[in-house]
């Protein structure tokens, strides 16, 4: 991937649905000449000029064909809201692709995506992409979260062979979060030789890191930081890294969004 | 507003096309923003302060939004000077950009290290000595709050950097920036920058803890324009050499502000996060209309210090 | 959060009956804003700041808003001390507010004549000196820059005010505003108030003069809330009297940072002019959640000065 | 007038109605216990609780009946193009009736009224509030615009007994400013006696005093200043009059709006 692809664009939203209380997805028209994307790489968007926040917000690709551009935008604050109020016809000033690594391809045995929230985005994009490249791999998707209402069943669609869902309230599938989910595949062996890749919140993946890493060597996870530049230049999205036995900041944005799970130093991780 | 008679002006003996500069930091080595902003349209980019060896920046959360602000405590996390003059200047120099260096002040030795390391580029004709980052142990603000150590740090670079000329970037967290602006101008310096960002800080949403493990951090954006426009002003009032502006600039017609107060050029900071078109759209007004006459003070009863 | 074991407090010989003031000048002397804001359910009314003599004020124009901030150059107008006791003062407390009365600090002469009349009054119980006015010629911002002068000015005020608590308003233009406190506290004050507006200027939309004559005015209002925040945070793992907080507060939500950042109550003042029912709000939320703690500074690399 | 009399009130807009390329008339419910209101007294609205501007923006009441509250309002940056883009049914945070001083009704002879673009709208308040209260004056209106697309004719009905326009591209009435207006109705001997009462642009309002003014001893002016508080607290909208051989500052929002036009020491007049 290279860095030089990536473009500020005046995106125009093609249409906007509430998938649950919370979330919504946007899909606008891909921009002429916005560069084709790897799963893991996400757009930011300055989502007013006149009225706050001042930054832009950064959402994970979660498809992009050769027509549209798809988000899964989750209502959490200003920003977010203003997103989920555009409406179709209306355009707003998105860069992207950005960020500097991919979801690897699975190579060998079959793939486990374990999504947690709208940590869904970036696993649904690399399913869809590794489908469309004609990957055999299977593709299992383990996917949690708080309550059936905010289990976002529609998005899933037939890239994955196999669905597992948990919410922590037991109001659909597996009563609980989806580590435990993921535990229980495992105890039944169906996990062995498998890639995981993950996104999800950070007590979530920090959690499958410490309760299953060592069975996982090929674990690899898209994170998500504070960002201001999202190009790698202010250095302000960063994560300590294990490298070589002492901790190295990356930048979230360039340096990932996906790392190798068991080198984030999670428990120096804050903020 | 005056015509442009050409837009090109020197600092001491740097000369630069335009006006329009981009500040230390948020733009990082330049390159980043390769593809978003024309950087060879612009009169400078003033590169990510660099200190002798690398540093690795702050622990914990380096950013967080405030109203019409950001703090930052980034921490001048940055390659060292090694890599900076090996790898980053020449590909902001291929890219078409024409660099200011920023160079760190920490304490005396390593300070005099990268002064002597600086000396030796000869593609290197313009630094800005970062004498009041907020974010740093040693050195950084300690030193830019004390004109008598300013005074030794600017004559320090002076005497090392033969033929460069030396800018001398000033915090706004004093009494009196001016008094600083002059012992600056005093040893020599080519030319101020002001300001840095203010000192400031914010709380988590639970209120658990400071959002910054150093506590204190460093405000920039639109928040801080009023404070580095008054900056400005004051200083352009209390030195000869050229002042360069940068503070909360987010539009054109904020530039013009800073032109008006008495700057010889301006920077922008935190809006080509949101705006990276920004720089140029300036340099292209500038073009298009020339550059803002700078008001007499006579007519103004100013207060006292 | 601690539960509320009752609002009410202390600073010196004062009492007060919750921890949320209205701070000086935007709320004038109380009585303007009857019918909007509930000044009897407010812990303090902290009074517009008053001279021995009437002020009228600076010439031209005396407001400019910013990106979430506003500049005023009001420069102390107000009625002088003899129509305040006679007409304000009864006004306020007879809409059943808890004033403290505000004090500007001009001259030697006529600050020595202002606190002399004030000792008279005994309705009065707690005073707020106003050291850091920066719109205003003599006095003001230039006596609260130097702490012997600070301290000069307290112990005035706490050798003729006998039996009144005493507060004292920094100014956050200053490059230690600890030390300023420690000032305030060693010469006897009661509590700190942190912060006065922070030093800025802007334009005429035309470019063609500054918005003020002065050309400096006081800017406050949400973009300077980080700025008043870290001042508060440092003065009180400065000093052991109060800190009361001031400076951009617009929601209960900013009004907890305070708190947690160590003051013992707030003042809000910008926001009334866009919320007047904040204060209040701000009151009920203290007493239905309790008043939050002071974050603990032990786990926190602070920067040095 | 009382000023204990003003309060805070969420306002709902009954209707919204655009009369030219800047001005649009918006009509609210009255609020419950909103205040009768003296002409020349003015509302102040807080545009947005989430977006800038900052401080409330100033309104002269138009009108004022049983059931509804109208205002005029000219986009001339960011506060007063959100206000015309409210729609039917919002509801904004209003405080009013504010102002200290209204225009007196006319005593003896004919009351001429003299406009500049929004400086209408407190004019109307005062004609048709002194119609409703049967006062039998002749008054009379000479209003001045940019044009004749700005000329709002559509708000004077019959509440004055005679109109004159002037434009300053002569597109309509009077080839000029409205000054000339008043001066061309003066030498024909028709305002002899007569109240005038203006209100308008800064520099129209000076015009009339410096070129009519002796010839106008009662002459009251409504007032325009930038304001914080609206209320008389913070001292920031003064604006400097003559009283006693010098000069004091008084509060446009609580000392005025209403002002006599040959007191303002205009030529010390700015911001
Ligand atoms: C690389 C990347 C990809 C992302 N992809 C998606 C996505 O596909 N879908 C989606 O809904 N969200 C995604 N996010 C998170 C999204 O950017 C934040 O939810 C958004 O920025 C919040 O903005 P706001 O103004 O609504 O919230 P704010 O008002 O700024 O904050 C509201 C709350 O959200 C928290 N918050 C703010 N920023 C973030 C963040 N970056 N991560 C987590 N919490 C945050 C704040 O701490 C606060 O508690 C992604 C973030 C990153 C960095
Ligand atoms: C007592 C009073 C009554 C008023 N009545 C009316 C009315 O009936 N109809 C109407 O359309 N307007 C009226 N105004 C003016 C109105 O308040 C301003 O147009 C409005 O505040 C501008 O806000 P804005 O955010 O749109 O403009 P801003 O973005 O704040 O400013 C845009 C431009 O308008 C100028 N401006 C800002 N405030 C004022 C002001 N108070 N007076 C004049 N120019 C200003 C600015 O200097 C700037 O050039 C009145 C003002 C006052 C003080
Ligand atoms: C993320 C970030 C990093 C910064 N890093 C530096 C730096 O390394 N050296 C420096 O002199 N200034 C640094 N600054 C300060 C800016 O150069 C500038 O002085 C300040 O942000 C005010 O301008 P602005 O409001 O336009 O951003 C940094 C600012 C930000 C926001
Ligand atoms: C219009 C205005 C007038 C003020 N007048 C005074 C004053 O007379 N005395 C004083 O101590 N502070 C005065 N202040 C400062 C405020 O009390 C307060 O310290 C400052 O505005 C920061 O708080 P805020 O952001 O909540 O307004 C004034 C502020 C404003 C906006
Ligand atoms: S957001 Fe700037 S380096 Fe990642
Ligand atoms: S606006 Fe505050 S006194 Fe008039």
């Amino acid at each position: 991937m290279s860095p030089e692809t990536k473009g500020r664009f005046a995106a125009r939203l093609e249409s906007r649905k509430q998938l649950s209380p919370s979330c919504h997805v946007l899909i606008f028209e891909r921009p002429d000449s916005f560069s084709d994307a790897r799963p893991g790489q996400f757009v930011s968007i300055r989502v007013s000029e006149t009225a706050p926040p001042l930054l832009r917000r950064p959402y994970s690709i979660m498809d992009l064909t050769a027509r549209s551009l798809s988000l899964l935008v989750k209502v959490v604050g200003r920003g977010s809201a203003a997103l989920a109020a555009l409406d179709k016809g209306d355009t707003v000033d998105l860069i992207g692709p950005l960020g500097g690594t991919e979801f690897p391809a699975p190579r060998n045995g079959n793939a486990f995506l374990v999504a947690g929230g709208t940590g869904l985005a970036p696993l649904v994009f690399a399913a869809r992409t590794w489908r469309r490249e004609g990957r055999s791999q299977e593709m299992c998707l383990l996917y949690g979260a708080s309550t059936k209402d905010e289990l976002l069943e529609g998005l899933i669609g037939e890239d994955f062979c196999e669905c597992s869902f948990s919410t922590i309230d037991g109001s659909s599938g597996h009563h609980g979060d989806v580590v435990e989910l993921c535990e229980n595949l495992m105890e039944k062996g169906r996990m062995s030789g498998a890639m995981l890749y993950s996104c999800g919140p950070r007590a979530m993946v920090r959690a499958l890191v410490e309760r299953l890493g060592s069975r996982f060597p090929e674990h690899v996870t898209s994170l998500e930081s504070v960002m201001a530049c999202g190009v790698g230049a202010c250095r302000g999205c960063t994560v300590p890294v294990r490298a070589g036995g002492k901790i190295v900041f990356k930048a979230v944005c360039s340096d990932g969004t996906v790392f190798k799970a068991n080198d984030v130093a999670w428990e120096e991780w804050e903020g | 507003m005056t015509a442009a008679k050409g837009q090109g002006f020197a600092i001491g003996p740097a000369s630069f096309r335009n006006r329009v500069f981009l500040a230390s930091g948020p733009a990082g080595y330049g390159g980043e923003y390769a593809g978003l902003i024309g950087l060879d349209r612009l009169g400078a980019v003033v590169t990510k302060t660099i200190t002798i060896e690398p540093r690795a920046g702050n622990p914990g959360r380096r950013l967080q939004e405030t109203s019409a602000g950001l703090l930052n405590s980034i921490g001048l996390e940055n390659v060292g000077a090694a890599v900076f003059f090996a790898d980053k200047l020449p590909a902001l120099i291929a890219a078409g950009a024409r660099p200011i260096v920023s160079l760190g002040a920490e304490e005396w030795e390593p300070y005099c290290a990268l002064l002597d390391a600086t000396a030796l580029r000869v593609e290197v004709d313009a630094v800005e000595l970062n004498l009041s980052c907020p974010n740093v142990e040693c050195g950084g603000m300690a030193v830019g709050k004390d004109p008598a150590l300013v005074a030794r740090y600017v004559r320090r670079a002076k005497d090392t950097l033969i033929g460069k000329a030396v800018l001398v970037k000033l915090t706004p967290n004093v009494s009196d920036v001016a008094s600083l602006a002059r012992a600056a101008e005093g040893a020599g310096a080519d030319a101020v920058t002001a300001i840095n960002t203010v000192v400031g800080m914010e709380f988590l949403d639970d209120l658990g803890a400071p959002v910054f493990r150093r506590v204190s951090a460093g405000l920039s954006g639109p928040a801080i324009l009023p404070i580095a426009l008054e900056a400005v002003w004051r200083i352009a009032r209390s030195v000869a050499i050229p002042v360069v502006g940068v503070g909360g600039i987010s539009s054109v017609e904020d530039a013009r502000k800073f032109f008006a107060a008495g700057a010889a050029a301006v920077q922008v900071g935190t809006a080509i996060f949101y705006d990276p078109g920004l720089p140029e759209r300036i340099v292209e007004a500038l073009e298009a209309e020339g550059i803002p006459r700078t008001i007499g003070s006579d007519s103004f009863c100013e207060g006292g210090t």
